[in-house]
């Protein structure tokens, strides 16, 4: 119950991209159509999942037992990347047009805050490794619930008549921010 | 990128024609998280600018040396470091500040804008050009945090950098300085900037429109 | 074998260049976006009417303040980006109407009418007007309110109140934090019904808001697919988890809160609702079981509105799921 | 028996009060008429007359011009006073011989001492066929021969559509007499004024369809008169028709919906009726096949109905083909003065005329001169997305978003969502309460999606 | 002293070990691109709007690099884009005459007849479906501005008598107004180019003349005193420009001044300036084939 409680704060209560503001850039940037939005949401949430249980080993096995706590940005940072030039290398060996899609995307989710947000989180609050797996997972699911509901939403807008100076990202934002919104209605969820 | 711009140019252009929040897009995560009040906009904004510009520097420096193939991922750990050294100075100093942006310190080594100000112009430039490329973006940074957490904490909290501002009566709309009032208000102040330079686009157009108009007679 | 006709000129009104090209129809069923708008704002009525006899005239300076900023925004915007006037097809004042039905009784007028500014500007302007809107704009409106103002959104003991029994916590705030036990008439289904209780304005009268429920669907306006599935998905999902021992009766929780007023006059809206029936049974579906959840495991004790934001921003995927078969074709 | 019907569709008001109880009336011939080269879907048949020569009724001006094609008769005798280009309605001009009724210049006083058989006026008529010997394929000779296109709207060549390829059997040969556009009493009438011809017409179309088709008839449920005269005359006949009734909703004469409703087969899109073994006929059609045949007269006068407020007369009418919309109007005691808008068809699928000169064709089925009182439009808003339009739509479109995409020039999308399978019929504008020209911009992408490069599916 | 040296092992272990793991997926996975698309992309203007002929600069950049597609078929970056992939593919720039577009209709609202009220979007497209829109001649611009609203670069405007204006230093000649025209009414030509047939009507000469004051009626007047160049086809005066010698064609011979100047010297201006109502009016509509 506990690991579905903080499966469920991931997602829903404190949405990674409504209510703690990670992961925004991809959130925008790839939000325009559902298709690619769905492969960037499932990218994500693995690129997540593995940085995750990586880091968890990292911080563990390393740094923790030998005091470097001061190199876990480096550390964390250097891992994710190099997870993220991995997961590029096969996506682009594995299908040509979903690399397209992704486009300039991909390397950023090397620096898409939430990866790294979640691995400082996971490690601040001292989360065993199903616990941090869990998390993960959760994230990625709010990740990809984000940015899919807004790629549907997005499609749907290319047809509405939006003020050409807040076409793109600023009715991103708005839309956003009604969704956020909308979020609160989870806040205190308890089962 | 052909011409040479003249070193004001290039300091002004992050300022607004480059913005990088309100133009490129950039580093969105910490403009929406932090921007619960003016100091933190400010906060956030300088520490943004001195990593950006001691790591540009040192990219700059480093640009012959570092081989194509690492090159991001010897940024990268450039940034960090710089990071770290941000993280902890705050930590000491600053202890209140680094409590309230939390994360989002040692989360400045994921900010698109360094690392894109690093492959884009500090690999590529001169350490001169470099600091002031990155000087510019890291003030535009500021100043768009600065007015994003402004404008919330006046209306979500009736003050601006801590000093009541909004006449007694006033009940402040908490949903400023909660996420949605992050993504709200970061809306519409893209759709401004937008209409400014829209409002510029048709002016030239019409400028050009003008001069053809007088060349065909 | 003669011309019968001569010339044109004993045609006056089809004479040559006078004629009308146009495609077809020629002929029009004759309803217009203005006429809806307006019977739906007549719909409203009977629960003004309830809210104004139970709460006292003063309810009705929160939903005037909601009209006004609503339609101010409307008029102004449309001023602004040199767009036809739209005033007066009427959904602006029902966008207003509706924020301000959906306020506590003794809300701020000027805290409604920033509402109905939020409503029309960041609900509906802001995505190109009329039609174009994802999100019910006037529930955008009172999200705002809700998450600006919780103190004022909450209080309940109005001073405009002519009946002791309405300046008393919601049937469903009690529920969630109060003894219920202790107010076993406030829960009672005919004080439901009559809507001599707490909460906001046009919500706590089932009896009128079914009332209108009924001329939208007798005049074919609403869709009773989104009303009916609604309503059976709260019975449905209510009545699961009062079997197993969670929650109030499912009945209770049709009729308290803003369920009904939701399913009614909120899930209903065209814009931000699915386009075909099948989308709309999975539509209120879903924001009964969002409802319920909220209700029974959420931190708030109501939370229709939330459902359906949450539901609207989910159209466009049931919109795509339930794409109707075009006629003749294999699935 | 239920009624028959299908899903969607929406009943406007039927105004066929104005013309029903009319008998079809004679309209005598105009000083000039003006006949189109094309009054059919294909190829404009190519003319065999010049400019003085004097024709005779029946006599053929022009040959068809391809098997998509039909040849076009004088509607009258007289002389070919040029070839024109001249308005029509649903398009912009279209070549057009202008012939003036008259009798024949008499015969040089030489020739007739030579014993030359006086030029005359009398109609040229294709020698008659017998009922109960003539042969499918002879009966399908006549038809092309004759000219005869369909008169249910398309005005499709009737003999393509009587020759389905070999690998397409054919089982139900349904005449279509839903007559479901308002106005139009045309049909009607001819079902009450001509009930015995309609059927020998049927029985003849059946033949041409082999050994196994059905045969069958539908009509709304709007007509009793028209069901009981109609089964009458088949028992009379004694023939294996089957009278279909039909629930009274627009477009129940749709080929699509009528087969649907009559004998539940879908047709698939991009597919003609044939695809599902059946071949819809109007009832003009079969009166003008059996007229061919039994006869051997050709096309030379439509019947229509001229209806609506603005015309001060409604009534069905027999008219000269190559008539001008002005001359009928002008029988019909002219338009009132708040007369607006002249259509040419139904008024749901009809074309607005910009000219009174343009002729009656063919396949003219109505004429309607509408008044301001009649043409109800609330002003265009924006789509509020209530979905009635996909409510109605009886192929199951969403009208409103194909318009839209149409609207932003997204042809793929709009393919995607099948717009072709649109029919026009009108239904989603008729209930939009947002007013949007929606047949307009599906129109539009109709035609650019027939543009796009071809992909496989 | 001991932390220092934890932390180098540290992150170089890691360093290390990411590096390695990288070098070999690298070697496994790796997918051969040519680096001379991404440069063929920097050197076109990036505008995707497909007068090459590919679905967008990207399109066009690998087909110039893969497939040798020619390096002049962008109107849009013009010269600098040649020579820039002419740098990269290595050939011989070519040079580009810069075009125009042109619209091929003189038909205002106060010189040609309108044959109905047209109701409905204004969009040409749309007009065109509805028997031919409004305005009497089926070949003339019908002012509906499909043209205005395709074009990316602000280089056509409404006028106010009905016809679109063509901004010369803005037009790029990418041809969207070419293919947006549901009439064909525009043509590209060189910039230079100041003599025009300003009609597209193969109308008989009669309706021609009832339809639109400007019409080409085809008389053939002009071909005849042409000396070769200009020929009537189906009604029209159309001209071959290899062969035209603009000082002996007879324009004034021309009655309706369908054929003439683009920036006209007189024949329009006489014609128009009664019906527009100020004198002089026809001169200060420059550039527009129009006035």
């Amino acid at each position: 119950m506990e690991l579905f409680g903080i499966f469920l704060t991931a997602a829903l209560i404190n949405n990674f991209v409504l209510s703690q503001f990670l992961g925004i850039c991809p959130f925008i940037g790839v939000s325009g159509k559902l298709s690619a939005a769905t492969s960037m949401g499932m990218a994500t949430t693995f690129v997540l999942v593995m940085a995750a249980m990586v880091t968890f080993l990292i911080q563990q096995y390393i740094l923790a037992p030998l005091g470097l706590d001061f190199l876990q940005t480096v550390s964390f940072i250097l891992v994710i990347a190099s997870l993220v030039q991995f997961v590029e290398m096969v996506i682009k060996k594995v299908s040509k047009p979903l690399y397209r899609s992704l486009g300039i995307y991909l390397p950023l989710i090397t620096t898409n805050c939430a990866i790294m947000g979640l691995c400082l989180f996971a490690a601040m609050r001292h989360y065993s490794f199903f616990q941090s797996l869990v998390f993960a997972l959760g994230a990625g699911v709010g990740f990809t619930l984000a940015i899919v509901l807004m790629a549907g939403i997005r499609e749907e807008l290319e047809l509405a008549d939006i003020p050409r100076s807040l076409r793109g990202a600023g009715i991103t934002m708005v839309v956003a921010g009604t969704l956020a919104l909308g979020f609160m209605g989870f806040a205190g969820m308890k089962f | 990128m052909s011409k040479q711009m003249t070193i004001n140019a290039e300091f002004a252009k992050g300022l607004w024609e480059h913005n990088p929040v309100l133009r490129q897009l950039l580093g969105m995560c910490p403009t929406l998280a932090v921007t619960t009040s003016a100091i933190n906009g400010v906060g956030m904004g300088l520490a943004t600018t001195f990593v950006l510009t001691c790591a540009s520097l040192m990219i700059s420096l480093l640009r012959k040396l570092i081989p194509g193939q690492v090159r991001i991922a010897s940024f990268i750990v450039v940034i960090a470091t710089f990071v770290t050294i941000v993280d902890l100075t705050m930590k000491a100093q600053f202890p209140e500040m680094s409590k309230s942006l939390g994360a989002f310190i040692p989360l400045i080594v994921v900010n698109c804008i360094i690392l894109g100000r690093a492959e884009a112009f500090a690999s590529k430039n001169n350490p001169g050009r470099a600091i002031i490329d990155a000087l510019g973006m890291g003030l535009g940074f500021t100043a768009s945090l600065t007015t994003l957490g402004g404008i919330r904490e006046v209306l979500g909290n009736g003050t601006l950098f801590g000093v009541q501002v909004m006449p007694h009566q006033y009940v402040p709309w908490i949903v400023m300085i909660l996420p949605a009032g992050a993504f709200l208000t970061l809306g519409l102040m893209l759709g401004i900037y937008n209409k400014f330079n829209h409002r510029h686009e048709e002016a030239a157009l019409r400028a050009a429109r003008l001069a053809a108009a007088a060349k065909g007679v | 074998m003669a011309n019968p006709s001569g010339t044109g000129s004993e045609l006056p009104a089809v004479s040559e260049g006078n004629l009308h090209l146009v495609t077809s129809p020629h002929v029009h069923f004759g309803w217009s976006t203005a006429r809806i708008m307006w019977l739906v704002t007549a719909a409203l009525l009977p629960c003004l009417a309830v809210a104004v006899y139970h709460f006292g005239p003063g309810v009705l300076a929160p939903v005037a303040g909601a009209i006004v900023g609503a339609v101010g925004t409307e008029w102004v915007l449309n001023r602004a980006s040199r767009r036809p006037d739209t005033v007066g097809d009427g959904s602006a004042f029902l966008t207003g109407l509706l924020l301000g039905m959906i306020v506590p009784p003794g809300f701020s007028p000027v805290h409604a009418a920033l509402g109905g500014v939020v409503a029309i500007g960041l609900g509906k302007a802001v995505f190109g007007g009329l039609g174009h809107n994802t999100f019910n704009p006037a529930l955008v409106g009172r999200a705002f309110l809700q998450a600006s103002f919780p103190a004022g959104m909450t209080d309940w003991s109005t001073a405009v109140a002519r009946v002791d029994a309405v300046s008393r916590a919601t049937p469903l705030g009690l529920l969630k934090f109060g003894d219920p036990s202790q107010f076993p008439a406030d829960l009672a289904t005919e004080r439901l019904l009559a809507g001599n209780i707490g909460g906001c304005i046009g919500e706590t009268s089932a009896a009128a808001i079914l009332l209108g429920g009924v001329i939208l669907v007798a005049t074919r306006i609403a869709s009773w697919h989104i009303i009916v599935s609604m309503l059976a998905g709260g019975a449905l999902f209510g009545g699961l988890f009062h079997l197993a021992g969670v929650g109030p009766s499912p009945l209770f929780h049709l009729l308290s809160g803003g369920f009904l007023f939701g399913a009614v006059f909120m899930a209903t809206d065209y814009v931000s609702s699915p386009l075909t029936h099948r989308g709309q049974w999975i539509f209120g579906l879903g924001i009964a079981l969002l409802t319920i959840m909220i209700r029974l495991f959420g931190g708030l004790p109501e939370g229709v509105m939330y459902a359906i934001l949450l539901a609207n921003a989910a159209v466009p995927l049931i919109n795509r799921a339930t794409r109707p078969t075009i006629y003749g074709a294999k699935r | 028996m239920p009624l028959r019907s299908f899903r969607g569709g929406v009943h406007p008001p039927e105004h066929k009060e104005l013309t029903e109880h009319k008998a079809l009336e004679l309209m005598p011939v105009p000083a000039e008429i003006f006949v189109p080269m094309g009054q059919h879907l294909g190829k404009p048949a190519s003319p065999l007359v010049k400019k003085g020569d004097y024709v005779r009724q029946g006599q053929v001006l022009a040959a068809a011009a391809g098997f998509i094609s039909a040849p076009v008769h004088s509607p009258v005798s007289g002389k070919v006073v040029k070839l024109v280009k001249g308005p029509v309605v649903g398009g912009t001009t279209a070549d057009m011989l202008v012939v003036q009724p008259g009798e024949p210049d008499p015969l040089p006083a030489d020739k007739v001492a030579e014993g030359a058989a006086p030029p005359t006026s009398a109609p040229l008529l294709l020698p008659p066929l017998d009922l109960n010997t003539v042969t499918g394929p002879e009966i399908i000779e006549r038809v092309r021969e004759a000219g005869i296109v369909g008169q249910g709207g398309a005005a499709f060549p009737t003999a393509v559509k009587l020759s389905p390829p070999a690998d397409k059997p054919i089982d139900w040969m349904i005449i279509n007499g839903a007559e479901c556009e308002p106005y139009l009493t045309r049909d009607y009438r001819l079902m009450l004024e001509r009930p015995d011809d309609i059927v020998e017409g049927i029985l003849l179309i059946g033949r041409t369809l082999g050994e196994n088709v059905n045969l069958g008839i539908g009509i709304e449920n709007n007509k009793p008169e028209a069901i009981r005269v109609m089964r009458e005359a088949i028992v009379k006949r004694q023939a294996a028709i089957r009278v279909f009734e039909l629930k009274t909703k627009y477009p129940q004469g749709g080929e699509k919906m009528l087969i649907d409703a009559a004998v539940g087969r879908k047709v698939p899109p991009g597919a003609l009726p044939m695809e599902v073994g059946c071949v819809i006929q109007n009832v003009g059609t079969a009166l003008a096949i059996r007229d061919a045949v039994i006869l051997g007269e050709v096309p030379r006068t439509a019947v229509l109905t001229v209806s609506g407020l603005g015309v001060k007369e409604p009534k069905n009418l027999q008219v000269t083909i190559g008539t001008p919309l002005r001359d009928v109007i002008a029988f019909c005691g002219g338009a009132t003065a708040d007369a607006r808008r002249v259509v040419v068809g139904g008024p749901m699928m009809g074309f607005a005329a910009y000219s009174l000169d343009a002729p009656v064709v063919k396949a003219t089925s109505g004429i309607l001169v509408l008044s301001e009182r009649e043409l109800k439009e609330p002003p265009e808003t924006t789509c509020l997305n209530c979905g009635k339009c996909a409510e109605a739509c009886p192929v199951n479109l969403l009208p409103s978003r194909l318009a839209r995409l149409a609207e932003l020039q997204r042809w793929e999308a709009a393919r995607d969502l099948g717009i072709e399978v649109c029919m026009e019929c009108g239904t989603c504008a008729f209930t939009c309460p947002a007013r949007k020209p929606l047949v307009q911009y599906l129109r539009l992408g109709k035609k650019n999606v027939r543009n796009l490069p071809r992909k496989e599916r | 002293m001991t932390a220092f040296a934890y932390s180098l092992l540290t992150m170089g272990g890691l360093g290390i070990f990411f590096a390695a793991a990288l070098a070999i997926a690298d070697k496994k996975l790796r997918v051969q691109e040519d680096p001379r698309i991404g440069l063929a992309l920097d050197a076109t203007p990036g505008a995707n709007c497909g007068a090459c002929g590919y679905a967008g600069c990207n399109a066009y950049a690998e087909a110039v690099v893969l497939e040798g597609a020619p390096i002049n078929k962008c109107p849009v970056g013009g010269q600098d884009t040649i020579n820039g992939l002419a740098r990269i593919m290595g050939v011989d720039a070519t040079t580009a005459i810069r075009h125009v577009a042109r619209l091929m209709c003189r038909g205002t609202a106060a010189l040609a007849r309108q044959k109905a009220h047209y109701e409905g979007p204004t969009s040409c497209a749309v007009q065109d479906l509805v028997s031919g829109g409004g305005k009497a001649c089926q070949w003339g611009c019908l002012g509906g501005g499909d043209c205005v609203a395709v074009c990316n670069f602000g280089a056509l405007e409404m006028g106010p008598d009905g016809l679109p204006v063509v901004f010369d230093d803005l037009c790029t000649a990418c041809g969207a107004c070419v293919k947006a025209c549901p009439r064909d009414l525009f043509e590209l030509h060189p910039i230079d180019r100041e003599f025009f047939v300003f009609c597209k009507s193969h109308d008989d000469p009669k309706r021609a003349k009832e339809v639109c004051d400007v019409a080409c009626t085809g008389c053939g007047i002009c071909a005849r005193n042409s000396q070769g160049a200009i020929s009537m086809v189906d009604s029209l005066a159309v001209i071959d420009y290899a062969k035209l010698d603009p000082h002996v064609i007879p324009i004034e011979k021309c009655k309706t001044h369908a054929i003439g100047w683009l920036h006209p010297k007189q024949d329009l201006a006489a014609l128009t300036a009664p019906a527009a109502g100020a004198g002089g009016a026809a001169g200060q509509t420059p550039a527009t084939g129009a006035d």
